[in-house]
């Protein structure tokens, strides 16, 4: 089963890389939704032989979570906003797929020089994980609008759950979802910020959409 | 007990979502906090029994944490009662949020387990959010945003640094504290030292410490002051005890000087940095963030400098909470009345309200660490293990930085104390709850700086120990 | 870390030890008790040394809280006095700590106390924006300072360690470190004591300040950056050569140009402040003679240079409390500070005027006052210095002798100028001034006082002169018995024998006088106007216009300003012109300095980046760079 | 008891002596102007008749006016115990009597100037200010004359650096001795209020330093003033006399002789040099007093170099 993994692996990676080429932020939600679905999946083929409550459970909190609910509050936060498309990248969509060619490799480098003690279900774990990340934190600093970035971070945490969910068990399946909820939390609180400050950009003067930060709402 | 110090707060958030009168909410956090205290008070007698499995443990520098939380809520409680006399927004989220607060923070201070401290700091990250944009203006908004994408940015890397540090501890199979410090010579040493640096870089981001800073100013800006105060006393100094447990790993694993490098340049950039823009900030608040930038720095700085400094260090934590105390509510309770923070729209303070034209001198003195509050003694202790490791250069460009800082917070606040008063938007009269608040902290302040009770001595060297055992 | 707290814990017994044998010589008194802050001991001891700066403290604030009853009257009904009055206790106690403290935790914070109170207490005006800015140099100037006072005292106790000044004094600095304690010391204590160039914030601070503290700065509170800097003299013991002519050079420095600065002002208490600035050039003329002693092998001269240096602290808190308080009368009765606009007051107050009088010619260092015993006492040393010391020595005695004497004359210029523009003449402004200042009897009663003693240490100054060369003996480690102290005492008994003869001749010279006028009219006219027959007050010299060929010979340094008064054409039209002295360290130090640091930080504050994305980076690139740092 | 007797026999000397110098002076000046001039006692008779005159006071004037005469006199006095007088020691000598004698000087001068101000009229506060300036400046001079001295003496008491205790020998200090001379001379001029610092016959009060000052002084106060002028040229002259010619016989009489020739040549030079320079433009004055000060700082830097 460890081609399963390997699979997955290398299709999260993926998806990053086209919610990063991606312009219509539809679209982008929808990806990451696959995305998350995806990672989701992970656990099950995992331990092939024995699959435990504790798999089945991480997974299927990570599914509800991450591929149906936090799109869910996404969209609802952008409900006012035009879908179509993202405002002025910092970086073009072009040169944004290279640049995240090239970070993938440098993961990959990176991870050479790593080794991960004990047996890892796959060697493809580390350098995936962290391509996912630094994908998700090239989305956050290139993308100009509030909902792209709140993915960008979502990625990046995929990143890591990716890392997490594939390599160790000492964590106790409490505080594994303990994070998953803060996640959640987190993007709650986010979603209700964005939707805050759209009323109050409505509310003022509706001509100004750009913040005096950089971000567009 | 412990499980009843976090639920206790955690079911009273749930309680004020329901439609209930607003004093009623201000009168439950009141007492919360007080039951709160009183429980707090007690552990300085002895110690509560281990929770479940050893995940939940106070130790000394729990203790110390929890004391600062404990106080800090106490006095936000009483502060509160006077603020929302003139505020006539509700206060559900507020409240709600900040009992989710206390309980999550009561969880950071108690948690014995690398990933539970994750989840609770990062919880902590997410309930003082809708804190700071309690006044929904644009720019609270925004800084809010700001606060919450950098710190979960932040905290994400010290999640990143939780698995690592997973990693390297394969062969201990936990991340419980206790058995990572008795199996350290087990532990893989580039794993750590990776996740050392996730760790610093991470939660450094939520301490404020530079160049991760960048919310602070926004966020304390913004933010009503009690909200300023939980965050630069309490929050923040959550994140310190985080690096304090990483602290007690590297002694045990020999990283001390891996670990104090990387403290020591945080620290002192986090000098540098504020000093840098103080001087141009003419917002009382926003000041008052480059102060807990600076004196954030003061408290790895003396981490990462080891002996006096560690116990400078611990000193610190209680003194910053206590005059982040004194010059947030202060601000605060300035801010309502003039309805801004800013030094131009200030004037003459102590001719109008004399009481607060003291607290803010007050404030002035404690920020800056000056005799006789307790700050001026732990300033020093650190300054004096600078020397003592013969870091020379180093306390040179502290003194500087911290010359400059005094410059900096001098200038606006002595403008606003002084001069031909102007009309503020509120009556001239003070609020005695809001007056009391910043009384309380202010002479605990003054007597631990001419005082330090023994049990408050001893209970610092305990915790010293815990780090560097003996 | 323990560790440290043990050996902390024995150099206490060490010293419990110390005290049983009585090998603390020289000590008067000594307190102990514990204290429970970090390395903090409420330790007090009153030595030779810090005797004389308590009683000046005793004297001066005794004097001044007496005079500020009467003084304060004017702001009764417009000004609450409980802070002022709660700062001016607290200002009170904490001189006093400062000069009996043991331990440097206890000083330190003794001495910010100190800073915070006075700042308080200058800024009692505070509707005026000068007050303001001037309390607000001082406060920021007296801190800055004290960062570095709290870097060389924990750079000393680290190498001693204790925090106890006595067991910091028995350990042994190595030469270079001491010499850059000494450094920091002087900078850190040079601040408060006013040593060019950064005396600026004391001509701000001392015309803002109520008249009462504006004695009490410049009598005692910049007299406790002398004392620190004995202390660490003394703590010190053996300093390097460079040190005493350091310090010499710098009271030449001081000296002349606190003298050259104040005959540029036609401000009374800013004049006042100069002159502040002049007299700690004497003093460290005195500590410098000390030092070079010492470090020469000379006890006596080293006695010699800091009992004067001592006693003159004493003499100048004494006159310029005394001066001081007689400007804040003539303030109180003219309403304003100008010199250029006063001016015959010696007829409305004849008795603040005698006092003033007393106070100038002491400041002077004019014989029959205090000041010249002092003056003399240095002389002397600097003399011997010149007689006994090798080349290079000499030389800088020379030096120092030279600027002294000019200092003394420009002093009398800068004092007639004083007196007789303020006191004597006709008022130049021309209405008459406001009658409403009474100046009331508790003013008086502290002048007459201090100018009781002035005339008594002038007259009589056997036992300040022997309190001042046990101080300087401790100072020097010397035992006074052991010195020719007759070599001194000698003269300063034959120079007050020649003062007394001067009162006898000036009495019998008077009675002379008194008999060859017997019997002939004392015809009273108007002053001759050498043919001219309408003088108004107006064609008065002023203070500006008497200082003018002096501050013109100097202008090189003084950066003195004059504007308008160009007079052109047969009949020239209405002009108004207008001088003044400007402070070249403020001008072209500080102020642009700090100019220049603020506009640095709002530059940052307009560029800020507003852009989160960047802020972010910040973060990632931080991350990097730590890994690749550590990580290689 | 002695001593007084000693310090009232030396005043007695200087009291009698004194005006005479003026006398010569002015005889000089005469002489040298083709008149036939006051006799060499005129300066008695003045005094004389000034004593006997009432004063007239100013109205804008205080105490401080009637007392600058008396202390000015009474300082010069004092002074004059310090000097010693060819054979007669100075009754009064210590270890640092030059500071003494300096600083009664300032005294009498704070005095001087205040009742220069006290008078509240713009020509005596010009001559105040100028005095007060150049007093700077030639206090400068003396006492880098005083150090260079008292270097060369190894002692801080004026009658051993004149040379009353041993002779300073021209041989071995010569360069140094001529350089402190000139300077001293520099200084005489200038304390005395003599041509070409200053011009005590002018009437133009305009250029004038000292005589400006005392312009409203009348009847005994001006005679108070005249009376120490004349004993001030006098113990300056004393003082420097000795330095030029520190030849002792050990015959008293020839000793004393020798001093009041040297005396005499010292004023009759003095009138010389009065009759022949014009007085200095006020603005070279200070230039002068620097070069006084320069030529003693020089006599101090050769004697340096010789030690």
């Amino acid at each position: 089963m460890t081609s399963w993994v390997d699979v997955i692996c290398i299709v999260i990676v993926f998806l990053s890389l086209i919610i990063l080429s991606n312009h219509r932020v539809a679209a982008m939600i929808g990806v990451f939704a696959l995305q998350s679905f995806v990672l989701g999946l992970l656990p099950f083929f995992l331990h092939a032989s024995s699959i435990s409550s504790r798999d089945i459970m991480i997974g299927l909190v990570t599914m509800i979570l991450k591929a149906a609910l936090v799109p869910y509050i996404l969209f609802w936060a952008i409900r006012h906003v035009s879908m179509r498309s993202e405002i002025k990248p910092i970086i073009g969509f072009g040169a944004s797929i290279i640049f995240g060619a090239i970070v993938i490799a440098g993961a990959f480098w990176v991870s050479l020089s790593l080794k991960i003690p004990g047996q890892p279900a796959s060697d493809l774990v580390l350098p995936c994980s962290l391509s996912t990340v630094l994908l998700g934190f090239m989305i956050m600093v290139t993308r100009t609008r509030a909902v792209t970035q709140v993915l960008g971070y979502l990625i990046l945490e995929n990143g890591i759950f990716l890392f997490a969910i594939s390599l160790f068990d000492v964590m106790p399946v409490l505080i594994e979802m303990g994070i998953l909820l803060d996640i959640f939390v987190a993007v709650f609180i986010m979603a209700i910020v964005v939707n805050h400050i759209n009323e109050e950009f409505e509310k003022n003067t509706a001509s100004v959409v750009q913040s005096n930060m950089g971000e567009t709402f | 007990m412990l499980t009843i110090l976090i639920l206790m707060p955690f079911l009273c958030a749930l309680g004020v979502l329901l439609p209930v009168s607003k004093y009623f909410r201000l009168k439950l956090f009141g007492a919360v906090s007080l039951a709160h205290s009183l429980f707090v008070a007690s552990f300085w007698k002895e110690f509560p029994p281990s929770e479940y499995h050893g995940f939940l443990v106070l130790d000394s520098l729990g203790l110390i944490l929890l004391s600062i939380i404990s106080f800090l809520f106490l006095s936000v409680s009483i502060f509160m009662i006077g603020y929302f006399k003139h505020e006539l927004g509700r206060n559900r989220v507020f409240v709600t949020c900040l009992f989710l607060l206390l309980s999550m923070m009561t969880l950071v201070a108690v948690s014995y387990h690398f990933g539970l401290l994750w989840v609770a700091i990062e919880a902590t990250t997410l309930f003082s959010a809708p804190l700071i944009s309690f006044h929904r203006s644009q720019q609270s908004l925004q800084a809010t945003w700001r606060y919450l994408l950098i710190c979960s940015v932040g905290i994400a890397l010290a999640l990143m640094g939780t698995f690592f540090l997973a990693i390297a501890a394969h062969d201990v199979h936990t991340l419980l504290l206790p058995a990572l410090l008795k199996g350290a010579p087990l532990l893989s040493v580039n794993w750590l030292k990776l996740s050392i640096i996730f760790f610093i870089v991470g939660y450094g981001c939520k301490m404020g410490l530079a160049p991760t800073h960048s919310w602070k100013p926004e966020a304390y800006g913004q933010a009503p002051g009690m909200v300023a105060v939980l965050m630069a006393g309490a929050l923040t100094q959550c994140s310190f005890l985080a690096l304090l447990r990483i602290a007690q790993i590297c002694n045990k694993t020999g990283l001390t000087d891996f670990f104090s490098s990387i403290l020591i340049l945080s620290g002192v950039l986090s000098l540098i940095v504020p000093a840098m823009f103080i001087l141009g900030e003419r917002n009382i608040k926003r000041a008052f963030a480059y102060s807990s930038i600076e004196h954030m720095g003061l408290l790895v700085l003396g981490l990462g400098l080891g002996t006096v400094g560690l116990f400078g260090a611990l000193f610190h934590m209680i003194n910053n909470a206590l005059a982040k105390v004194v010059m947030f509510l202060t601000a605060g309770s300035l801010a309502q009345k003039y309805g801004s923070a800013s030094a131009d729209e200030i004037r003459g303070v102590i001719h109008i309200y004399p009481l607060t034209g003291v607290f803010l001198i007050a404030a002035l003195l404690a920020g800056t660490g000056m005799f006789p509050f307790a700050t001026f003694h732990s300033e020093l202790l650190i300054l004096n293990a600078a020397i003592i490791s013969k870091h020379y250069l180093m306390a040179a460009v502290g003194v500087v930085c911290l010359g400059l800082m005094f410059i900096g917070i001098g200038k606006i606040i002595l403008n606003v104390i002084h001069g031909q008063p102007k009309e503020p938007l509120l009556a001239k009269k003070e609020n005695i709850y809001m007056n009391v608040a910043i009384a309380m902290a202010g002479i605990l302040l003054i007597s631990i700086g001419l005082w330090m009770p023994s049990p408050l001595e001893k209970l610092l060297h305990n915790a010293a120990a815990l780090i560097v055992s003996v | 870390m323990k560790r440290f707290w043990r050996h902390f814990k024995s150099r206490n017994q060490e010293r419990q030890e110390l005290y049983k044998e009585g090998r603390f010589f020289n000590m008067l008194e000594s307190f102990q008790w514990p204290w429970h802050v970090p390395f903090g001991e409420f330790a007090l001891k009153l030595d030779s040394l810090s005797l004389i700066f308590l009683t000046a403290v005793t004297i001066l604030v005794l004097c001044a809280g007496v005079y500020a009853v009467g003084y304060m009257r004017q702001y009764r009904t417009t000004k609450s006095m409980g802070l002022h009055i709660f700062f001016y206790f607290l200002l009170s106690t904490a001189l006093v700590l400062i000069v009996l403290a043991n331990n440097v935790i206890l000083f330190l914070g003794a001495w910010e106390m100190m800073s915070i109170s006075t700042y308080f207490l200058i800024v009692f005006n505070d509707e005026k924006s000068s007050v303001r800015r001037a309390g607000f140099l001082y406060l920021i100037m007296s801190h800055c300072g004290t960062f570095l006072l709290i870097l060389m005292f924990f750079l000393m106790a680290h190498n001693a360690g204790s925090m106890n000044f006595e067991i910091i004094s028995h350990s042994s600095f190595p030469v270079a470190f001491a010499g850059s304690i000494l450094l920091l010391a002087i900078i850190g204590f040079g601040i408060k004591a006013g040593f060019v160039p950064v005396h600026i914030w004391l001509p701000h601070a001392h015309p803002a300040a109520p008249t009462h503290i504006s004695a009490i700065l410049s009598g005692v509170a910049i007299k406790m950056g002398i004392y620190g800097i004995c202390r660490v003299l003394w703590i010190i013991g053996v300093l390097p050569d460079w040190c005493g002519y350091l310090i010499l050079i710098i009271g030449v420095v001081c000296g002349l140009m606190g003298v050259l600065y104040a005959l540029g002002q036609h401000e009374l208490k800013k004049l006042l402040a100069y002159h502040s600035i002049e007299n700690i050039g004497i003093i460290s003329l005195g500590l410098g003679v000390g030092l070079l002693g010492q470090s020469h092998h000379m006890p006596f001269l080293s006695v010699l240079g800091f009992g004067g240096a001592l006693l003159h602290v004493l003499n100048h808190a004494i006159f310029k409390g005394l001066l001081f308080m007689g400007a804040g009368c003539v303030i109180q009765r003219t309403h304003t500070s100008d010199m250029d606009l006063m001016g015959g007051l010696a007829r409305t107050m004849p008795l603040v005027s005698i006092l003033f009088l007393v106070g100038a010619l002491a400041i002077c260092g004019l014989p029959l006052f205090n000041g010249f015993i002092s003056e003399f006492i240095i002389y002397f040393g600097l003399f011997q210095g010149l007689f006994h010391l090798p080349l290079q020595g000499a030389f800088t005695c020379a030096v120092g002798i030279i600027s002294l004497a000019l200092m003394g004359a420009l002093a009398l210029a800068c004092f007639t100028k004083v007196y007789g523009t303020v006191f004597l003449g006709e008022p130049r402004h021309l209405q008459e001034p406001p009658s409403t200042g009474k100046i009331s009897l508790l003013m008086i009663i502290p002048m007459l006082v201090l100018g009781g003693l002035c005339l008594w240490i002038g007259l009589f100054p056997q036992i300040m002169a022997n309190a001042a060369f046990q101080g300087g003996a401790y100072l020097s480690h010397t035992d006074l018995a052991s010195l020719p102290m007759g070599t001194i005492f000698y003269p300063l008994s034959l120079v007050i024998s020649g003062v007394f003869l001067f009162f006898a001749l000036v009495l019998a010279l008077v009675g002379i006088r008194r008999k060859l006028l017997q019997g002939h009219a004392q015809p009273v006219r108007e002053t001759w106007g050498c043919g001219f027959f309408q003088m108004t007050p107006k064609i008065q010299y002023t203070s500006s216009s008497f200082a003018l060929l002096i501050v013109d010979f100097v202008k090189g340094i003084l950066f003195f300003r004059r504007e308008g008064g160009d007079v052109k054409g047969k009949f020239p039209a209405k002009t108004s012109m207008s001088s003044s002295v400007h402070d070249a360290s403020e001008e072209f130090l500080f102020k642009p300095l700090f100019a220049r640091l603020t506009s640095f930080s709002k530059k940052l504050d307009m560029n800020r980046i507003r852009y989160t994305q960047i802020y972010l980076m910040y973060i990632f690139l931080y991350l990097i760079f730590l890994l690749v740092w550590k990580l290689k | 008891m002695n001593i007084i007797f000693l310090i009232l026999s030396h005043w007695l000397i200087v009291l009698t002596l004194s005006p005479l110098f003026l006398g010569i002076i002015s005889k000089v000046k005469a002489f040298f102007a083709g008149k036939k001039g006051p006799s060499f006692f005129q300066p008695y008779f003045d005094l004389q008749r000034l004593f006997q005159k009432n004063s007239v006071y100013s109205r804008t004037t205080t105490w401080i006016f009637c007392a600058a005469p008396i202390i000015n006199l009474a300082a010069v006095l004092v002074l004059s115990a310090l000097v010693p007088l060819g054979t007669f020691k100075a009754p009064v000598k210590f270890s640092g009597d030059i500071l003494l004698a300096a600083y009664i000087l300032g005294f009498a001068r704070f005095f001087m100037i205040s009742a220069a101000l006290d008078t509240g009229s713009s020509f005596e506060g010009m001559g105040a200010s100028r005095e007060a300036f150049f007093s700077c400046l030639s206090e400068l001079a003396l006492f880098m004359n005083f150090i260079t001295l008292s270097f060369v003496s190894h002692s801080i008491s004026l009658s051993a650096m004149i040379g009353a205790n041993f002779p300073l020998s021209w041989t071995l200090m010569g360069p140094v001795l001529l350089l402190v001379v000139g300077s001293f001379f520099i200084v005489i001029l200038t304390e005395n209020a003599r041509i070409p610092i200053d011009d005590p016959d002018t009437h133009l009060e305009l250029t004038m330093i000292h005589e400006v000052m005392i312009l409203d002084h009348s009847g005994v106060d001006l005679g108070y003033m005249l009376y120490a002028a004349a004993i001030k040229f006098f113990v300056f002259a004393s003082i420097m006399v000795p330095i030029i010619v520190p030849v002792q016989s050990g015959n008293t009489a020839w000793d004393m002789l020798i001093f009041l020739g040297g005396m005499l040549v010292l004023s009759v030079t003095v009138g010389i040099i009065e009759s022949t320079m014009a007085r200095l433009r006020l603005n070279r004055v200070n230039n002068l007093l620097l070069i006084a000060f320069a030529l003693a700082f020089f006599g101090f830097v050769v004697k340096m170099w010789r030690m």
